[in-house]
């Protein structure tokens, strides 16, 4: 479990403190995955970065399993250090070794695995980035996706307890971050590994986080269940993000809603209900004729959901909207 | 065999050393020579008993560097002087010095000193001590011609003849730069001069047999031939 | 052919270019041996680096600047007891190596400085990250990252340890230096200088080039 | 137009070459947005640098209006490559100056512009990537993002006529990247200007392309119009991206396959006809029941499309089906 | 203390001490300014590097190491009839500027060269996308990123020239070094011995100090 106790962080600039993350109190769970949206220059990496003491917070207590890590002394911190892994955002990859030597580094470093140990699980781990092909090639050689995968094998090198990941799958194609995402859902759910996950992709969050923070400006402006903050947004920034993740833009939004005619309702579909044959039947219950404006059906996490932006036209509208109350869906009025 | 070290510049010391070298072994005596292009360490090795004897040296500095240093090396034999000279590529005569002329001389105290000499036993300056041997341009009392003196190292000298008026050159480098001291210098020390190259000891060891051997190799007939043969007047013989 | 090189004597000439190779070879290793070190610390101790510590770091750099400050020949004749003490002579090829690597190994302390001072700190960073010790951090990460840089170090070191050789005649080293000095400066035979500087240039030529292609070799940025 | 004429590349490893771009023909139009997609390490960024001869290529030719770059002398390939601007998939900045030095620095190389000139135009290109706050920080002193953006305004500080842009919004958040894209997409209309983009972001060619390429293993292995290829892909990597980019990972849709009833169509609508009230009467005539398995209702540049993966049960499927063609849908039967 | 210190003449002290000033502050500048142009060439000119000429850069780099190699003693004198033709003068403080510059420039050439190697690829090659000539990625992007390294070889070179004008003597250079050597060493004076090597050590702390200083400011990274 990690706590945040009033931590906060300044950077110095040309003499002056300019605070960077504003007193947070935050806890993340064990073995979850802890999501962290927010715009560029929100404070995320610098959040991150406070959890293994990268950054020394500038106020505040930080407490990890229940001991305040910001009391250990060398030795304490670098054992802390070695159970926690750390993606980072422009990699920081060794340029004098290769490949392979990247990935073993941390294992060498922990000085507690035999040369065969270190052999396979780099083998291993080469496999499941699928970077087998260039174990003997130097940084340098690395197209940037395939720098981003060295980086992530080598957090995971020796089975951390915890994961930061900062922007762990922002230079990775579609596929390949699905695969990375698999990995790391797969460990999270086998050795119970909690990951702290900075992203730009909203999917990427879908997908695999339970929990996640919307930052704003130095601040941690909303927190919950992935489905209740992206569903049920409260924040006008969660607003931004998850219309953005739906691909609703405002003025866009804007410009189809007047081209459109009649009532327009968004709805909201959560688990089962989002399967259910129910616009068919509502239509030939009510008589309404109905065009999809936007939307999409999709998962967060395993559990499936839908959001669609519908303009109504002729036949009972009451009746309409009863039915759709009726089956558990949440029924926006737009216009 | 005895061994015996000794330390000493290489010219002609170091060369008169070898030269007696074949000889002294014949008498038994195995000459071990260390070659040095300073003046302070074939002293100090000396002293400190690494080196039995240096030969590179005159009177004046020896006693000077005793006093200075504390030391108590002797002399064991006087062998030769190395005349000193002034030289100009300007000038043919020390009267016909300028006004402001710039005078170089050696910056070592053996040579520097002996320079200053030089130029006072011609009569251009007055030095505050007339005998001080370690004079340096300070010292000087009188300088009517108010000349300019230049401080260089004495290999240095033969070198910058022609941008200075006049320069005090150690006959050795005067030679080796192709000057020729009878007939080149303005004003040469006589045979007379109290700057006789001499071999230095310990008390403790400047009697021993082999000590002694070699000063007699350095006083022979052989050796008078060898220097005024090779060294053609840049070296005298002193005894 | 005979006449213009009538003074050389090759076999003194070969005796001073093992003396010189002696002299410089054991005396850049020793340099490297404790420059590294003083380096890697100069540069731990420094302003916004890991270690921070700044009296540590003046009073290091104090130590390596009064070496520096010293003129080489005052080096060479104040170490003397020192280099008694150390290896039981202050005379020859062997007493020269003492003086070489007091004037040798804080010059090559602050090139490594230098050096390390452009690894970068992402990577300290990431290293760090892993619960790496500073020990770690040095082997593992600074002075791999650091290593073409620290080659070139060596090769100015080995190549400033060359000219400061040429001094050691004053306690009587040898060397090609110093016959370059002895006969070419005080003797004015300019073909032995001539000879002795060739071949000082042929050994700065050969330790440059094996230098550049060990730096070229280790570069993989 | 930038015409490649079997432009090949292979890169140099422990002395042998490796082929990082196979003999490619391509042409790109001026003034128009042109999308890259690939997996990690496919050959996206080689092809890419190539254009500005920050590769020289192995073998082939490249033409620039006409012109054959690989021809050029240096002072000729110095004056085209004023007219390039280009966006690092790793920002490059000069660590040595500030944000608004780094925007002014290809204005000061070019030497056509005058003090005030070079001024205004950073102060204007700060504004537009929201940094007039950070303009004295040394990127040191920037998150991810903040550099990115410092990149892109630099990129464009000379009004380029060819805009090379590798991963340019891959550290920024959503609202961000729309606004990046948006002054991208102005600039484009405006100006004429020709955009070369690589993304691992589907929304990305969604919206600002005119026409993409995919590649594969250092080959393109489609190429065309967005909408043909997003909503018809024919290569299997092309299928990869788009299925992706609809959130249907395979296994996934195998599943609800399974989980669901029924006959199961796949409906892609494209222009007006995406808005059309089509499903509601559809259900009333021909009395099917459906419920929507997977989907999105979107735009494709400024084209609405959507894509429907709906389960029918009961009613007449034939008159169904028959409708839906008759409304210009295209049908795929799954199951 | 009067008989402590009772060989020391405070005004040649302080005359000695303008010497060395001026000697290294005008070769300094000299070194640098001769020095940079020629490491930025030998960067150039390497291998896998912007203007790859590997013929350019052999002959480049064997000049450079002929006056690397040669003993500065020697270099002091050969140099002598060069010197008196560019300033009138072998003799003194102005004519030891010439050969402290013969020294001094190609070493600080090497340590440009090897700063220049350290600035980031991805720069180099973002400034050549932007069009730049040669010389605008020199001065534009390579300098100011080599910047506190190139600040850290000045320092460096800085004193290295502290101690080859302690040689100077040789032509009646003058200075501290010379002061020492003359004074303290051959004549057995240990006070001015100990005073200019005090001096000395002020200098060379002083110019490490600045020098220090810079580099930390100039660091953005
Ligand atoms: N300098 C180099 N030396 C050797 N191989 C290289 C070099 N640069 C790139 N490669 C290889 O060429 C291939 C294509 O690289 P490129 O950078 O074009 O990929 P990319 O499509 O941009 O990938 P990404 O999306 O990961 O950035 C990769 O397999 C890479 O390893
Ligand atoms: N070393 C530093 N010195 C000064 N300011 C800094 C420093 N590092 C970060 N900042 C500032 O702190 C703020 C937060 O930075 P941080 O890197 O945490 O942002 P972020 O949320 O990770 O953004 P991005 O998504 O762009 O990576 C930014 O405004 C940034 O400019
Ligand atoms: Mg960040
Ligand atoms: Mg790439």
């Amino acid at each position: 479990m990690i706590v945040f106790d009033q931590v906060q962080k300044s950077y110095q600039v040309g003499g002056r403190a300019i605070p960077a993350l504003h007193p947070t109190n935050m806890t993340i769970q064990t073995g979850e995955v802890f999501g962290i949206v927010g715009h560029s220059g929100a404070g995320k990496s610098t959040l991150v970065r406070l959890i293994n003491l990268l950054e020394p917070p500038t106020g505040g207590r930080i407490l990890i399993d229940d001991e305040n890590i910001t009391d250990y002394d060398a030795a304490e911190l670098r054992a802390f250090r070695r159970k926690v892994g750390m993606i980072f955002q422009h990699f920081n990859l060794l340029s004098s070794k290769t490949v392979a030597d990247n990935i073993a580094f941390p294992m060498k470093l922990a000085g507690i695995y035999s040369k065969a140990e270190i052999r396979d699980r780099v083998e291993e781990l080469l496999a499941r980035v699928s970077l087998t092909d260039h174990a003997n090639k130097y940084p340098s050689q690395l197209s940037g996706g395939q720098k981003q995968r060295v980086g992530i094998a080598r957090a995971l090198a020796c089975r951390p307890t915890i994961l930061l990941c900062d922007e762990a799958t922002s230079a990775l194609d579609p596929q390949t971050t699905q695969s990375v995402l698999k990995l790391l859902a797969d460990i999270n759910r086998e050795l119970g590994l909690t990951i702290v996950l900075i992203t730009h992709e909203m999917d990427v969050v879908r997908r695999v986080c339970d929990r996640v923070a919307v930052m704003d400006a130095g601040e941690v402006v909303e927190m919950g269940p992935v489905s209740e903050v992206f569903l049920h947004p409260k924040h006008p920034t969660t607003r931004d993000f998850v219309f953005e993740s739906e691909s609703i833009d405002r003025e866009e939004l804007q410009e189809d809603l007047s081209k459109a005619d009649g009532r327009i309702l968004r709805l909201t579909f959560k688990g089962e209900s989002t399967y259910k044959p129910l616009l068919g039947s509502v239509a030939r219950e009510s008589g309404v004729d109905f065009s999809i404006l936007s939307g999409r059906i999709d998962h967060i996490k395993d559990t499936p959901y839908g959001q669609l932006t519908l303009s109504l036209v002729g036949g009972d509208l009451e009746v309409a909207m009863e039915a759709l109350k009726a089956a558990d869906v949440h029924v926006e009025v737009l216009r | 065999a005895e061994e015996l070290s000794v330390a000493a510049t290489p010219v002609p010391h170091a060369e008169i050393l070898e030269f007696v070298k074949p000889q002294l072994a014949e008498q038994g005596v195995e000459l071990d020579v260390k070659v040095f292009t300073d003046y302070i360490q074939p002293n100090i090795q000396v002293d400190q008993k690494r080196m039995d004897a240096n030969f590179f040296q005159h009177q004046p500095y020896l006693d000077e560097f005793n006093e200075g240093r504390g030391t108590n090396l002797v002399t064991v034999t006087g062998v030769h002087v190395e005349p000193f000279g002034a030289y100009s590529s300007k000038i043919d005569s020390l009267d016909e010095l300028e006004e402001g002329a710039v005078v170089a001389i050696p910056n070592d105290p053996t040579n520097g000193g002996r320079a200053l000499l030089l130029l006072q036993k011609a009569g251009v300056i007055t030095l505050k001590d007339e005998s001080k041997i370690t004079a340096t341009p300070r010292d000087i009392a009188e300088n009517p011609k108010d000349l300019d003196f230049k401080e260089l190292e004495a290999a240095t000298l033969p070198r910058i003849l022609n941008q200075v008026d006049l320069a005090l050159i150690n006959t050795n480098y005067a030679l080796e730069a192709g000057l020729n001291p009878s007939e080149d210098a303005l004003v040469i020390e006589g045979s007379e001069s109290p700057y006789v190259n001499i071999l230095v000891a310990r008390p403790d060891n400047k009697d021993s047999e082999a000590m002694q051997k070699l000063a007699e190799a350095l006083k022979s007939d052989a050796v008078r031939d060898f220097i005024m043969e090779k060294y053609e007047g840049a070296v005298v013989p002193a005894f | 052919m005979e006449a213009l090189l009538s003074n050389v004597d090759w076999t003194e000439i070969g005796w001073a270019s093992w003396d010189t190779l002696v002299m410089v070879g054991m005396s850049l290793l020793f340099s490297v041996l404790i420059g590294l070190p003083i380096g890697v610390l100069l540069f731990l101790f420094g302003k916004r680096q890991l270690l921070e510590q700044p009296v540590a770091y003046a009073v290091l750099s104090f130590v390596v600047n009064v070496l520096r400050s010293v003129p080489f020949i005052i080096l060479l004749i104040v170490m003397i007891p020192f280099t008694v003490m150390l290896i039981g002579t202050s005379l020859g090829v062997a007493g020269a190596i003492p003086p070489l690597v007091a004037g040798g190994a804080p010059f090559f302390a602050r090139l490594v400085e230098t050096s390390l001072r452009e690894v970068d700190r992402g990577i300290i960073e990431a290293t760090q990250a892993m619960g790496a010790s500073v020990k770690q951090i040095i082997f593992g990460a600074l002075l791999p990252e650091a290593l073409p840089g620290i080659i070139a170090g060596i090769t100015v070191t080995a190549i400033t340890l060359v000219s400061y050789a040429a001094m050691s005649g004053v306690i009587g080293g040898g060397g090609l230096g110093d016959l370059a000095i002895r006969f070419g400066y005080q003797r004015f035979q300019t073909d032995v200088m001539v000879i002795t500087v060739a071949l000082l240039v042929i050994f700065v030529q050969v330790l440059q080039m094996v230098g550049d292609r060990l730096v070229l070799y280790f570069s993989r940025k």
